[in-house]
């Protein structure tokens, strides 16, 4: 029993941190330079669990958890989980970013995160992924109408979406708890992300602005605010070490702890992301600051593989 | 003690309720500042044609002279109407007018005070500045003395509706050296001078509300200044206190309707069924009650005696938590429909956004609770 | 419209608030002395809503409100509520305390509060309230046992139990939606007392114990600890001004607002008495400190005709 | 990172569930100290004999000399087994013991250790005084300096088990006129010295557990000084940090069973159907689950570097507040019968009403959070 990274995760950790604040600063998620998922393919992210004859990096969970908490932490693209997932479980190759659907009532349409230059869209049913391909246009079986894949914008700032029919011609797994699971384990890492990213930008802007003649962080009341942005931090994350753990050894009770996980980072990022703006004050309601960004993507993180109550009473 | 109105309150109230709904106008108030700047001028004017601006003002600078229970019921019938919000001329109705009847010369009233609720004359608030929010005495704009004039040189920020507002109530330090609530002054700023620049500043919502105002050597009449020189923060506080007595109302009588909404769209889309949103509802539902309880008791004490008793800032704290927990349960209503939302939508997410400001403009919750702890419960000051 | 009491009102108010201080004070809450009844019956407490003809006072419900919330306050013996709605509903005379039963599914046993030397019971029911006689034993109708209606504590240590049969002989209320409203009104005065009770002890304590050389209440965490009691005390009060007047005026609503009133009234007296003690540390964990009087009477009023969802939603 | 025990742990699991099997007492533990001290004892000895007592303390003092994971695998099979507390000998288990390991002198360790592990002596603790509570550096108990004796004037208070103990941890001012932190030592205190007067204090549930103590020329001999004199900061801090990092395992172990129970208990009766109650506890499971991850990392922080990391305050806080959740969902899910609660009454009410401890005793939840801000934050200090 051993829930402390070891030395090759750290060091794993600590480069994508570097990496992502010199090429992928949170300040700037809503304008992402071109050629940045090629990156993310160059550096393996979307594979660090796909087996390596898929040309992935065969890492554990436990890894891939930290990375993608550390992803999350500059709002990297929502596309990285669902591509991380596709590679995974599926022996046929998906040559570029694959994007994400929220969960419908087949075969209603579905609602494609992150579309842009996506070859594919997984979906999370009960039990399985599945994955499409995406159309330039579809139609939608409820209207009959014929819908063109226009990108729209959503709440979270660095992310499109567009509607897509439902297609008969899907691979999707089978017999298998995990594939689901692993959505959502990484969803939860990027909302632990999402979470710290507002408590450090909270702390940062306490220890700095003055009122009174002091720090604001100085005063109880901002002080504890920023307590309890760790707490609900550190819990969120402790708890995703382990549900990757889980996950890793196929345990009996994965699917209670990688639920635990996301119910908590969901919460810590949304409540994170909240106080991080009153901590702001004034400048944390402006557009030009940044501490609406964590918010923002923590509302729509909560829609993404969400922890179903009976998941957490099973 | 009796909640019952008299046959004249009754009488004013079926008043109040059969001209708005002939008036109320069809189209949405546009939320843009500058985008909204005519709607908001001409319905403005529209009130007051009607005689529905200033009902309780002075009737010498165009006001009805009825009394604040007769104002409460306009603004009962105006929220049941859905009128729209008022707008840019918020600052102008709500804070410069109420602190001009207050402390102003009869010749500073006489001229602003029509302009006013005839929606000519649009007002700004300059009292935060980059390094005092929540530490108002913190105010560094200065204001140096020249002759008969004031030249003014600093800058504030957070001042709604500056990019399309005529007059600015400002508060600058007028004394050189002078510290914290010492050697201020409240004045009357010609935005249209030549030294000011505004630069408009985007809230998260997607709206460009409020601006930052620059003034280098703004020169204004020293007669401008309103209560005389070096008695700016006696000036403010008394708009201050005001607003945190009758001032939030309008925000009060929104709330009675937001809340049955919500449980009428709950009940619509069945989410009711969960007895934990049906749970929040009962309990929303009972705190929106209680405010208007604590705004009916609050406005009682403003008839007896003349002022808001030490509970409002009690309701000021209550009401802009309540407003959003209001707004949360509104989004939560919305389901995956959030999502959706982008920059300008004028719907239950951009209020949800848009309310972050409830618990930090015009004094943080923070500062709320030192000031009950300490007015209130006699607790020592921190600060 | 004028929510604030009149001069007759605040005197009247004052009145109690002061005899209660010197005859009935909250620390000795849990050693009444025996004279207690009969001082309370000669003030006219229990009737200052009866008819005249019932040797009543006729007040309206907002003086009987405000005289309620300040013997709330001073955690007043439970049996004045139902003595105060049994006098002002029925016309024959209750020569004595009318004790207090919790709500039951009829013809169950009945949980009597306060019943010492009470020559009756009170029991709400819907749109109704019942008294019956207290008899020495009782025929437990579900096991067929006799039981000797013994005293036991409840938690409040202010209020005995003891446990009685449902009985045929009885008088109650028909077609009139005020009784059961006049207990849920008159319980929520109690509670809004107690949550003062509760802020009051708190903001004492926080002004005169001192920890790091200054007084606990100077420290931002404590004083908005005390500032949230003073909100949830003063938002509980004014609504139950509100309801008082409203039950007054038979206004179609009543029954909302009184419901509302109780609410809140329950939440700020559990709130606060928790609060209470936090904010006295070791002191207010101990038997001998009074912090917890309050809280146990608080878990007490829940139970006394509390506030259901429907009648918030209604 | 694994959350898989070797074969040598899981043998070592079996054995300790056997074992606890076999030998757990059929009655319950007495509530009230003077009432439990005898089973306390009984009980600790039994543990000793059977080699369950200091798992991990050194084999030169009686212990096991086991790893930490061992340790935390005992406490595991404890609470599953529901062996009882082990009471009156917490504080010499948990908190002096391990301070003599690691601050005494061999001597010390070789008298006190073996007869606390036996169950032979009680210890109680004495840090927080009337005047020293969240300000514990404000001692004002003092130890003059007479020959090679300490004399020992003042009062201590909140001590745990002082009316049946016979050795104290006692932190007093050794050094007259100094300030705060400084001049403090740490001392073993004969509880049985003449001087020593204890006034029990009943607690709002109705135990008798701690009490008063009032020192009047109690003497003690200066070699009973841990860690030289004027270290007693020091001394106290190294016992303090033990108690945020591992010494709370037993409590975290705890909640895994009673959110079990909680739901067992909410599905017999019924009252799970409620979607607020089945939502609170599903809430509570996640969090009892997050506790025990922090605390298996922070027991994996012990094995890699020696110390707990600085994670360890979060954990306290953490684990205290929602351990009073619990206890309020288990007085929720009694319903009325929570009226029946009598003094004494060893069931969920006497639960809630002596979990207030936890955000009190050992620091309160708000000096925590200043901890946590200025530790792990970098916030400046407010005190």
């Amino acid at each position: 029993m051993d829930l402390t990274p070891n030395d090759e995760q750290i060091a794993f950790q600590t480069a994508t941190t570097d990496w992502c604040r010199e090429h992928m600063a949170l300040e700037a998620a809503r304008d992402r330079p071109d050629g940045l998922w090629d990156q993310l393919e160059a550096m393996g992210l979307p594979r660090l669990t796909a087996p390596e004859a898929n040309g992935g990096l065969a890492l554990d969970h436990a890894t891939e958890a930290l990375v993608f908490a550390e992803l999350g932490r500059f709002l990297a693209p929502i596309g990285l989980l669902s591509s991380a997932v596709a590679n995974r479980w599926f022996a046929e190759p998906f040559d570029g970013k694959v994007a994400l659907a929220l969960t419908v009532e087949e075969p209603g349409p579905l609602r494609v995160l992150d579309p842009v230059d996506s070859a594919a869209v997984l979906l999370l049913q009960p039990g399985s992924v599945r994955v499409f391909d995406i159309p330039d246009r579809f139609l939608n079986q409820m209207t009959r109408q014929q819908h063109v894949t226009a990108h729209r914008p959503t709440i979270d700032l660095s992310t499109m979406q567009s509607e897509q029919g439902w297609a008969t011609t899907a691979v999707w797994t089978e017999d298998d708890v995990r594939p689901p699971l692993h959505l959502q384990l990484l969803a939860a890492a990027y909302a632990v992300g999402c979470a710290d990213a507002a408590r450090d930008m909270a702390a940062d802007y306490a220890r700095l602005r003055e009122q009174f003649d002091r720090p604001i962080g100085w005063f109880q009341a901002l002080k504890h605010m920023c307590s309890d942005m760790a707490v609900r931090a550190a819990a969120a994350r402790s708890q995703l070490y382990y549900a990757a753990c889980a996950l890793d050894e196929n345990a009996a009770d994965a699917a209670f702890h990688v639920a635990a996980a996301k119910r908590l980072a969901d919460q810590g990022a949304l409540d994170n992301g909240r106080a991080n703006i009153q901590v702001h004050g004034g400048i944390g309601m402006t557009d030009e600051a940044a501490a609406h960004l964590p918010l923002k993507r923590a509302h729509l993180l909560q829609f993404i593989a969400p922890a179903a109550r009976e998941a957490l009473l099973a | 003690m009796d909640i019952g109105f008299s046959p004249e309150e009754t009488h004013f109230r079926e008043e109040c309720r059969d001209w708005l709904h002939a008036h109320v106008p069809a189209e949405k108030r546009p939320l843009d500042a500058a985008d909204a700047i005519g709607f908001d001028k001409a319905w403005q004017r529209r009130l007051f044609d009607a005689g529905w601006a200033g009902i309780n003002w002075p009737t010498d600078y165009g006001g009805r002279g009825l009394s604040i229970v007769q104002q409460v019921i306009w603004l009962e019938e105006y929220a049941a109407a859905h009128a729209p919000w008022i707008g840019a001329n918020f600052v102008g109705v709500n804070h410069g007018g109420p602190t001009l009847i207050l402390n102003a010369s009869e010749e500073q009233k006489a001229y602003h005070l029509p302009r006013i609720l005839k929606g000519e004359a649009i007002w700004c608030q300059g009292f935060s500045e980059p390094g005092a929010g929540s530490d108002l005495a913190g105010i560094k704009t200065r204001g140096r003395i020249e002759g008969d004039e004031l030249v003014i040189n600093g800058s504030k920020i957070w001042t709604s509706f500056a990019h399309v507002a005529d007059w600015q109530e400002l508060v600058l330090r007028t004394e050189e050296g002078s510290l914290r609530h010492k050697g201020l002054s409240w004045a009357i700023c010609d935005m249209h001078a030549p030294g000011i620049t505004v630069r408009p500043i985007r809230k998260m919502s997607g709206q460009t509300e409020f601006a930052e105002v620059f003034y280098d050597d703004v020169r204004i009449p020293l007669t401008n200044v309103v209560g005389g020189l070096g008695n700016g923060w006696k000036v403010a506080m008394s708009t201050l206190s005001f607003e945190r007595g009758t001032g939030f109302i309008a925000d009060q009588v929104k709330q009675s309707h937001e809340i049955e909404e919500l449980i009428a769209a709950a009940r619509a889309n069945g989410m009711i069924k969960d007895d934990r949103i049906a749970g929040h509802l009962a309990q929303l539902r009972a705190e929106v009650a209680a405010v208007r309880a604590m705004t009916y008791r609050n406005i009682s004490e403003v008839v007896r005696t003349g002022q808001p008793g030490p509970e409002a800032s009690v309701i000021r704290l209550f009401t802009s938590e309540l407003g959003q927990r209001l707004e949360r349960m509104a989004v939560l209503l919305m389901g995956e429909a959030i999502i959706d939302f982008a920059y300008g939508d004028d719907d239950a997410v951009g209020d949800y956004l848009r309310g972050f400001a409830a618990t930090i403009a015009g004094g943080t919750a923070q500062i709320q609770r030192d000031i009950i702890g300490e007015r209130l419960l006699g607790l020592p000051k921190s600060r």
